[in-house]
């Protein structure tokens, strides 16, 4: 099933566990659903240097992103027999500790939920245009570079 | 030809920004990506050590390809979301 | 690193959106965490014949599940550098809509939380002695079958 | 032989308890896994269709294995959790 409806997708700040928890609750009425599969990517307080990280500072082209996760989103539906698939950026300032990355995936069976939740967060990494700069515990501020 | 037509956007994102000075700005007759990288690294040295993909029209083009005025053309470093 | 302590794995009755939150916001002080993974096993309202089902009531060897999640946490440890990780399984009723699993892997990097939790839910489902009895619509019971 | 001690203890779970109207009950005088699923087929004949695992002491044994006082035997039917 594709869903041709464009989704937002940024969040202002961190994404809370609280929004995790309704957007749960809100697939208790879809039956047929047998499998859940969810990532979240959260803040480290890397080392840079000899500074931790503080904080993540995002930014992104916003209309490319759109376009990207849009792409994303179809081509996970073509590829995995999903019911349902959700998925959510912060934008702006995120703390360490806190949640950037949500991605949210439901199937009837759990190998199709788990595969197209890997899917969708490898293609995020790779495609999105979207930059974090690490903003240090002595208030500089570094790029953030994504290891592969 | 309109000069108004004859300008393409440029957008710069991220550590880009930090050499261009700035986000967004016009340039006026680019005809190919070639062309405007070498204009861009005359003005951004800094640019010549830089990694970066071009989106033209928010499609990532790898290679030269020819420009038409209003192409929105992004300078996009190594993505670092998620 | 090795957990030994044993951990409490069932619960009564199933697990809410609101219980995985919890256990989301309580890692926001662990900051060296970057990933996590989480899986869901939902109740699904199967047709069996031409009634639906209604619920699921699980019972299980208690004692040689306890064993047996022990092994799992071990073997999940041992093989990928994980941070964290949660297991909780519902016994008695879960109705149709609810959860009753949920996998919990946190590490530094997305590879090994995702890896890690697809390993840990596979395992559950061959060798934890948990079974699930279907109660169907018009009060009947099925017993379940897993698909493979 | 004490007798006390020559019992095993049996469990039966799922499906299987409504085959042998009982979850747990002792046995006497069982040598092996071989000898008890003959017994066990001979007072609930549906054990012979039915698919199951047995465990000793909570590990799994495919296969026959000898018996001993105060063995924790379990009847355990394909597992349906998660």
């Amino acid at each position: 099933m594709s869903e041709k409806k464009p989704k937002k997708v940024f969040i202002d700040g961190p994404i809370t566990p609280e929004f995790v928890a309704k957007s749960i609750a809100s697939h208790s009425t879809k039956k047929d659903i047998g499998a859940h599969s969810i990532f979240l990517g959260q803040v480290r307080n890397d080392l840079i240097g000899d500074k931790a990280v503080a904080a993540i500072e995002y930014t992104a082209y916003p209309e490319m992103a759109d376009l990207k996760f849009h792409e994303i989103r179809e081509a996970a539906f073509a590829a995995y027999p999903l019911t349902c698939l959700h998925i959510y950026h912060s934008l702006g300032t995120v703390l360490a500790g806190e949640i950037s990355l949500f991605v949210f995936t439901s199937a009837i069976h759990r190998a199709e939920a788990i595969k197209a939740c890997e899917f969708i967060v490898e293609r995020i990494k790779h495609e999105i245009p979207v930059w974090g700069k690490e903003i240090l515990e002595d208030g500089s501020a570094v790029w953030k570079v994504n290891t592969v | 030809m309109d000069t108004e037509k004859s300008k393409i956007t440029l957008l710069a994102f991220g550590q880009l920004t930090d050499i261009t000075g700035q986000s967004t700005w016009e340039m006026e007759d680019i005809s190919d990506i070639d062309q405007l990288k070498a204009i861009l690294i005359e003005k951004y040295p800094a640019l010549a050590q830089a990694k970066y993909l071009v989106a033209v029209n928010m499609e990532v083009i790898r290679g030269n390809a020819t420009l038409k005025p209003g192409d929105a053309v992004a300078l996009l470093p190594p993505f670092s979301g998620g």
